[in-house]
């Protein structure tokens, strides 16, 4: 008996693990994409992202806008192949989504980027500087870190500001 | 600060139920089936009420749209055991879909009763799923629901405002139901204006609010028909 | 008083369904098992599919669960309120009926806090209470003084059965590690004595204010919103009433069984049904009082809006429950508790049966009619509980039985030392006591 | 302590347990997350015509990620202005309705059994495509039949022209329903056989003969924003409403005073009205000698005494008579006649009743001098399309064009659909091969659908255009699903209360979801299919470039502009009133560019006086005695009666009688479910009755005084039962019913269709059909007899 209750206890203990932390899986993106090295090239967020200042979303960039300098090979790395395989295929890239809010909360890039001006890193990091596209978010976005900034930034903390 | 009120003008109202069809479409209200339906589980924020008194032929009937009434003071905010439900600094009564644990207090303490409860998880066939409103929330099952004088509006209207650098103005924020409405029996603004039509609306003689007598103070003013 | 190495003696048979188990008690065990297995299964059922799958709708939002969540808190006044009444009150006969009274309070205290999570529309969110609390809610203050009335109730449950564990304990048998722990090192001396009596007087005291406030409050749930015939500040000490009522209801029941069932015909007798029928029958006129009181301010207002619900009552959808509510609980039973020849055991049984089928009665005619008739014009819906709802209540019942069978299993059902106490000590203490307040009988 | 491998199964066995049950557990308990479904992005909003009944509003419709999100009203749009109606909304429902058909069906079951069989548009053109050929080489092109409903605009014109190039005259309108205007009304008075404008903005008293016009009218949002204006929209200014109605309608609730009548006695209760106004004197004296004729008794040219319409009145129509009919009070009937004549400016209203009926209410008007007026009916004038180019028809095509009518109707004017379903079945004068359905549904909307479903089994190849699976389209062999109105093109030609005309721009707000087609498109292709004269006639590639070349003639009109806000509204009509034409166009370019910008164009001028285009009778008056109906009758048959040609009163042949059946029967529309095409949008389903909650079924209104005497009570299931068949429907208690008169509401009773309309509710129309109207060949109103019973 004892054997089995010790057993137990351990299966709960790896059990509590897993949910506790297996729950964040890291999806891997189908391309792995160099923030630092396009950024250096002089390539602008909103190039790729285009829309965080007029929408709420921020955007991915579509095959096309890659294609845009990718036309021709710029590099041996197999990954520019893979776009184009999208691109032949008429396909989108299938860019994973980390920042996912929860159902009832409507989050606004336009409101923080272009009318309260916060800047990109605030909320993603460093990503600029990344050279492998990021597996998780940057901050884990619970409802007390929103509202934490925005007590200290004075803004909105209504829930109806966010919850709709 | 702003006091966000309705005036609906009930000589102009034909009742033809766009209000109601309106808010459908904006909030993304669950489709309730016939059997559903024949059970008395049909949501709707707005909802036509009709009062028909008297006798045959003598009768006096009396149609009358009535959204959450957004009271001064709400039965429903004081009974809400996890302050899933409250009012805003602009007066506009809430629900935090994701707090609200169903236990259908609010919608039994509503004398209006205005709050509709998910009695399943709301679903729309797949022919249809893009078409729901990308501004508003999709309620799952046991949660409560009801109007929210499109808050979301309220929200993008601020935030083009801002970036046209400029204020607010009334007619950038209008619910669904008062921009639809075809006989332009339904008016929106800021109560605290006192210049605004909903203000001046409001102070008019055929004034009258829904369950006066309560003491809920609602901010949705009717105005009677007759001259 | 030596408890080591002691006889029991004539009380042996107290211990006697402890000791051994019969046929009898494996085949209700198994059976209730099926209808409490059924009733989860509802409830999963529900649990998964969402509310629809009771009758409820629009504008009838609550039903059956809220209707069990008052019934079942209602019953919990059975026990540590009358037995509480009792201590203090120094009734001798108490005796060999408090045990099983706090036991029904303890545990059906789940039962109607289960029923209010059950009704749930999210019941995963159900933590959200402790985590978000808003006190401006009564549904707040009822978690709040629910809790205080479990905690108090069961320690108060508790504190008399001590020495008894201590005597299974000492007894031999199953479980001795069980009694042992819970025993807390009981040795029956002068002051372990002392110290319990304490505990229990203090305990008693507290009880009766914290259980007269839980149904104060479950009252307030409906008299505190702005409904027709709910907001009504006479609520409060109705409800109490129908409370006790029920309770003592569900303690005659309940004693009747256990004098059956384990031969207790010499522990329960008909003077202690007697004396309960006499209290359920000033509970039965004080009930009648309130919900006289009740209709009549109702009428002789004459609100529209409360006449619509009045007469919904008295002659409309929801008469069959009205009345059947006041056969129930006033008709049946006031005749067989008036007379001393129906106030047998078995004459009260079947006046408690009555009157807890009137009180749940009671407590649907209050909750639904209301809602069924909003302020404003709303759709005629009909309201009538479905399988789930029925099962989910069979289970509650079900498994509220079954804990009570499993207790009288580990516990003596009859306080072996309190009985003993009495036998021992009362006797000479009652002289004593009555010298004390009789006029003309000398006191040194 | 020692592990042997026992302990060790047994702690994998516990650990085991653990997870499982735990884990099990876990999961369980998590609620499945809601997908997100409503992702956020980029929105257009793309405006266009709403196709969801005959209104003709614009509206724009929110489009993200080509999916159509939302449709709110184009603020620029003078129909709407920016409003609703609830169909109009719910339009996003019928595009997006689960259960559309996606491909060309072909029949394989038998007739109404529904199996169907997906085929090409390759397949489906060669099938109808060879069949008409057949019909053309037997030298029988005119049993080719079109039986066409409601749509207008350059569809109509299409249709007519292929028609005409293929060799058939059978375009049969079966447009009629009686909550429309009364066109026959205007016919006979005015001599216009199209829809008159009713200036309810401006109007001081409405006098509404049992019309629907905050239920049903024919454009909903137009009149429902005219009612605003006339009830509060001028300062100082309350117009007022009667309802004259056998049922308390909406209208009827809204309106300041209900006059119940019996059901279809309305038309008496018009002379009664009238007979009291000119007893009084009260009538518009200048007005009727100036422009109308027949009011007065006159000596025709032949020398023979014709009896006027004063003279006729005041003999025939007593208010003791009309009382009696009607069951209005005399004292009533006086005042409503008074009220009438002194409150100017009023507009009497009617619905497709009998026609004379409709002449009788068309009468108040003309005695009120109320024609042309402001506040008064007007007459719009037409869209300036430029006509398509005339074509050259062959041989066979002027042989079959030259065929007798199937219907007998007589050009283009006027059409019996049930003479074609009579005829179709008795093959006099001969039976139709080839049936197209564009825009209807017989089967379903037509009183005596029986009949039709009969007419049908008798045409070997019935093809039915519609995107949905109704009722008719069931009992087709061919279903070529036309798009939706969302996804296609065309043309919208309306007019406005006060007179204006308009044409919105209805244009693909997103590409099609399924493998439909647009009919227009796929008749050019057939065209082409035919070859010869046909092919030539039809040389334009789809129907987008038909809409073009027509469009050009507004261009080239010089008058007034596309869409803008109410000032440059008010600009343009001034710079028109001094003469000037400045559009906010330079070349058509331009102009088409700005009609999809801003959802159209429209002449914001309404001339008056112009009395040939108001006036189209023989008189070029208004006409109390209708001459054109006489020229157009003397040719059939011999000499009658003055009277017949006078608004008079026809009582009715009555379906069943009055012992076995005891009630009348009241066939009313709700705003939600007007029409019979919106039965599958459950956002109006949701609110069909709202009046008595009453949602997603068929009720019966009966009075509960009544009600308490048959013993029904309230949500009981009753047969409602006429001599044709019988409906089970909820038994509802109103307080507005009649007591001898049970109410049913149109538009539930779908025999087939998708989840949300198909065995939803009855057909009342399965009811009633009995007696109809010697001019109209369609059934009357108020005529059928019903007992109910429980069951």
């Amino acid at each position: 008996m004892k054997p089995f209750l010790i057993g137990l206890a351990i299966g709960t203990a790896i059990l509590l693990f897993f949910i506790n932390f297996g729950s964040s899986f890291r999806p891997e993106q189908p391309i792995s994409f160099n923030h630092k090295k396009h950024h250096e090239q002089g390539v602008e967020c909103a190039t790729c992202h285009s829309y965080f200042k007029e929408q709420t979303f921020s955007g991915m960039p579509k095959t096309a806008a890659c294609m845009e300098c990718h036309k021709d090979s710029l590099t041996k790395h197999p990954d520019e192949e893979k776009i184009k395989q999208f691109q032949k295929n008429g396909e989108e890239i299938p860019w994973k989504r980390l920042y996912q809010q929860p159902d009832d909360v409507f989050f606004s890039h336009r409101r923080h980027v272009a009318l309260a001006g916060m800047e990109c890193k605030s909320c993603h990091g460093d990503i600029g500087q990344s050279e492998k596209p990021p597996t998780k978010p940057w901050v884990k976005m619970t409802m007390k870190w929103c509202m934490d900034c925005h007590t200290k930034t004075k803004a909105n903390n209504d829930c109806l500001a966010c919850h709709v | 600060m702003h006091k966000w009120g309705m005036v609906i003008d009930l000589d102009r109202c034909s009742g033809c139920q766009t209000c109601m069809a309106a808010c459908h479409a904006e909030n993304n209200i669950a489709i309730i089936g016939p059997e559903e339906s024949a059970m008395g589980r049909t949501i709707h924020w707005i909802e036509l009420l009709p009062f028909i008194e008297g006798e045959y032929p003598h009768i006096k009937a009396r149609l009358l749209p009535r959204p959450c009434m957004h009271c001064e003071h709400p039965a429903c905010i004081k009974v809400c055991p996890v302050g899933a439900t409250y009012a805003n600094e602009e007066g506009i009564v809430g629900i935090v879909y994701s707090r609200c644990i169903g236990c259908r207090y609010c919608t039994t303490a509503c004398p209006y009763t205005v709050r509709s409860f998910n009695w399943y998880k709301p679903q729309w066939p797949k022919e249809m799923q893009g078409s729901l409103n990308r501004d508003v929330s999709i309620r799952g099952k046991g949660v409560v629901e009801k109007c929210s004088f499109c808050h979301h509006r309220l929200l993008k209207a601020r935030e083009k405002a801002k970036v046209e650098k400029r204020e607010l103005l009334s007619e950038d924020y209008i619910p669904a139901c008062v921009q639809a409405c075809p006989s332009n029996a339904m008016y929106f603004g800021d109560l605290n204006d006192p210049f605004s039509t909903v203000s001046i609306l409001s102070r008019e003689r055929r004034a009258f609010k829904l369950l006066e007598d309560l003491g809920t103070e609602p901010k949705v003013i009717y105005l009677s028909e007759g001259m | 008083m030596d408890e080591k190495g002691f006889n029991l003696g004539d009380d042996a048979i107290l211990l006697q369904p402890i000791q051994r188990t019969g046929k009898t008690f494996y085949l209700t065990l198994f059976s209730l098992i099926a209808v409490i297995l059924w009733a989860a299964g509802a409830y999963i059922y529900q649990y998964r599919d969402g509310l629809g799958v009771t009758g409820l709708s629009r504008p009838i939002y609550w039903g059956v669960y809220i209707t069990n969540f008052v019934f079942f808190i209602g019953i919990s006044h059975a026990g540590t309120l009358i037995s509480a009444i009792l201590r203090l009150a120094k009734a001798e006969w108490r005796r060999s009926i408090t045990r099983s009274a706090e036991v029904i309070t303890v545990l059906v205290l789940f039962f109607g806090v289960g029923n209010i999570l059950m009704d749930l529309g999210r019941p995963d969110r159900m933590l959200n209470i402790l985590q978000y609390p808003h006190f401006q809610s009564p549904l707040l203050w009822d978690v709040l003084s629910i809790s205080v009335y479990l905690t108090a109730s069961s320690v108060y449950l508790y504190l008399p059965l001590i020495p008894d564990i201590a005597i299974l304990r000492d007894h031999g048998g199953r479980y001795q590690w069980f009694y042992r722990i819970f025993a807390l090192g009981w040795s029956g001396t002068e002051r372990q004595h002392h110290l319990l009596e304490k505990g229990i007087s203090f305990m008693a005291i507290l009880v009766i204010p914290v259980a007269v406030s839980v149904h104060t409050v479950v009252s307030f749930v409906f008299a505190m919103t702005i409904q027709p015939m709910w907001h009504s500040a006479i609520f409060g000490p109705y409800f109490v009433t129908g409370a006790i009522f029920s309770g003592i209801a569900a303690l005659i029941v309940a004693m009747n069984l256990i004098r059956k069932v384990y031969h207790l015909e010499d522990y329960l007798r008909p003077v202690h049904f007697n004396n309960l029928g006499i209290l359920l029958l000033v509970m039965t006129l004080l009930w009648f009082y309130f919900t006289f009181t009740e209709y009549l301010t109702t009428f002789y207002g004459g609100e529209p809006i409360h006449m619509t619900i009045f007469w919904m009552k008295f002659t409309g959808k929801f008469a069959p429950f009205f009345w059947g509510m006041f056969l129930f609980c006033f008709i049946i039973p006031l005749p067989i508790l008036s007379f001393n020849k129906t106030r047998t055991p078995y004459g009260t049984l079947i006046a408690s049966i009555s009157v807890i089928i009137g009180m749940w009665l009671e407590r649907f005619v209050i909750v639904v009619p209301t809602l069924a008739n909003p302020r404003l014009p709303n759709e005629a819906v009909l309201y009538f509980p479905t399988w789930v709802e029925w099962s989910v209540f069979a289970g509650c019942v079900a498994f509220f039985i079954l804990l009570y069978m499993i207790f009288t299993k580990l516990f003596p059902i009859v306080s072996i030392w309190e009985v003993r106490e009495g036998r021992e000590k009362s006797m000479a203490e009652v002289q004593e006591r009555i010298k004390t307040y009789l006029p003309g009988i000398g006191v040194e | 302590m020692k592990f042997n491998r026992r302990d060790f199964l047994k702690m994998g066995g516990g650990a085991g347990a653990a997870i499982a049950l735990g884990g099990g557990f876990w999961k369980w308990t998590q609620f499945p997350p809601v997908e997100r479904l409503n992702e956020p992005g980029i929105e257009r909003w793309i405006p266009t015509v709403c196709g969801q009944c005959t209104g003709g509003c614009g509206i724009l419709v929110r489009v993200i990620d080509g999916w159509a999100v939302n449709i709110a009203g184009n603020p620029l749009h003078p129909v709407n202005r920016g409003t609703l109606c609830p169909k109009g909304i719910a339009g996003l429902q019928g595009l997006y309705d689960p259960d559309r058909i996606r491909t060309p069906l072909k029949r394989i079951g038998n007739r109404g059994e529904g199996r169907y069989q997906p085929i090409t548009w390759e397949e489906a053109l060669h099938l109808v495509s060879e069949s008409l050929k057949d019909l053309r080489q037997k030298g029988e092109p005119h049993h080719l039949v079109v039986l066409g409903g409601r749509h207008r605009g350059l569809m109509r014109s299409l249709w007519d022209r292929f028609l005409k190039s293929f060799g058939s005259p059978n375009y049969i309108d079966n447009q009629f329903r009686w909550e429309e205007p009364p066109v026959e009304g205007l016919f006979l008075t005015q001599g216009i056989n199209s829809l008159p404008a009713y200036d309810i903005d401006n109007a001081q008293y409405i006098l509404s003969f049992g019309s629907g016009i905050l239920e049903s009218p024919w454009s909903p949002v137009q009149m429902l924003r005219g009612y605003g204006h006339f009830r509060r929209g001028r300062p100082g200014i309350r117009g007022r409403l009667v309802q004259i109605e056998s049922r308390l309608s909406f209208t009827g609730i809204k309106a300041d005073e209900w006059v119940p009548v019996q059901p279809g006695a309305e038309g008496i209760l018009a002379l009664g009205i009238a007979h009291m106004i000119i007893k009084e004197g009260l009538y518009h004296k200048e007005f009727i000698s100036g422009q109308t004729f027949g009011f007065e008794s006159w000596t025709g040219p032949d020398g023979r005494e014709h009896l006027g319409f004063k003279e006729f009145v005041l003999s025939e129509y007593e208010p003791t008579v009309v009382s009696k009919r009607t069951g209005v009070p005399i004292d009533q009937l006086i005042r409503l006649a008074r009220e009438f004549s002194s409150n100017q400016l009023s507009l009497a209203i009617g619905y497709r009743d009998r026609p004379f009926h409709q002449m009788a209410v068309a009468a108040l008007n003309g005695m009120m001098g109320n024609i042309d007026v402001s506040g008064g009916v007007l007459i719009p004038r037409s869209i300036p399309y430029q006509s398509l180019p005339p074509l050259k028809e062959d041989a066979i095509a002027q042989r079959g064009s030259s065929q007798k009518r199937i219907d007998e109707g007589k050009g283009n004017s006027v059409d019996h659909p049930y003479l074609f379903a009579g005829n179709t079945l008795s093959g006099k004068p001969y039976k139709p091969k080839v049936l197209f359905l564009y825009y209807t549904n017989p089967l379903f909307s037509n009183p005596d659908p029986g009949l039709f479903s009969r007419a049908l089994q008798e045409i070997p190849l019935v093809v039915s255009f519609s995107p949905y699976m109704d009722d008719s389209a069931r009992f087709s062999d061919l279903i070529l699903p036309d798009h939706t109105p969302l996804e296609r093109w065309q043309d919208d030609p309306v007019f406005l209360n006060n007179g204006f005309p308009v044409l919105g721009i209805r244009q693909p707000v997103i590409l099609p979801l399924y493998q439909t087609k647009a009919t227009g498109d796929f008749l050019l292709a057939l065209a082409r299919s035919l070859g010869g004269q046909i092919q030539k006639a039809f040389p334009w590639n789809d129907f987008k470039e038909v809409m073009m070349v027509s469009l050009k003639g507004v261009f080239e009109a010089k008058r007034g502009d596309t869409f803008g806000l109410q000032f440059d509204e008010a600009w343009t009509r001034l710079l028109q009133r001094g003469g000037w034409s400045v559009p906010s166009y330079k070349n058509f370019e331009e102009f088409s560019k700005l009609l999809l910008e801003k959802g159209g164009w429209w002449d914001p001028v309404y001339d008056f006086g112009e009395r040939d285009r108001v006036f189209r009778t023989p008189s070029r008056k208004f006409e109390f005695y209708s001459q054109g109906w006489e020229k157009a009758r003397s040719s059939s048959s011999g000499e009658e009666k003055d009277s017949s040609f006078l608004p008079h009163w026809e009582e009715s042949k009555e379906a069943g009688n009055e012992k076995e059946y005891p009630f009348h029967l009241h066939v009313f529309r709700t705003m939600s479910l007007t029409g019979g095409r919106n039965a599958n949008q459950p956002w109006l389903q949701a609110m069909a009755g709202q009046h008595l909650f009453e949602r997603w079924k068929t009720w019966v209104e009966i009075n509960p005084g009544t009600a308490k005497r048959m013993s029904i009570s309230d949500g009981d299931w009753v047969w409602v039962e006429s001599k044709r068949g019988k409906v089970r429907v909820k038994a509802r208690l109103y307080k507005g019913a009649m007591p001898d008169v049970v109410n049913i509401p149109f538009g539930q009773g779908h025999a087939s269709g998708g989840r949300w309309s198909k065995g939803i509710g009855e057909n009342p129309y399965r009811l009633i059909g009995d007696d109809l109207d010697p001019i109209t060949g369609y059934p009357t109103h108020g005529t059928t007899r019903v007992k109910v019973y429980k069951g």
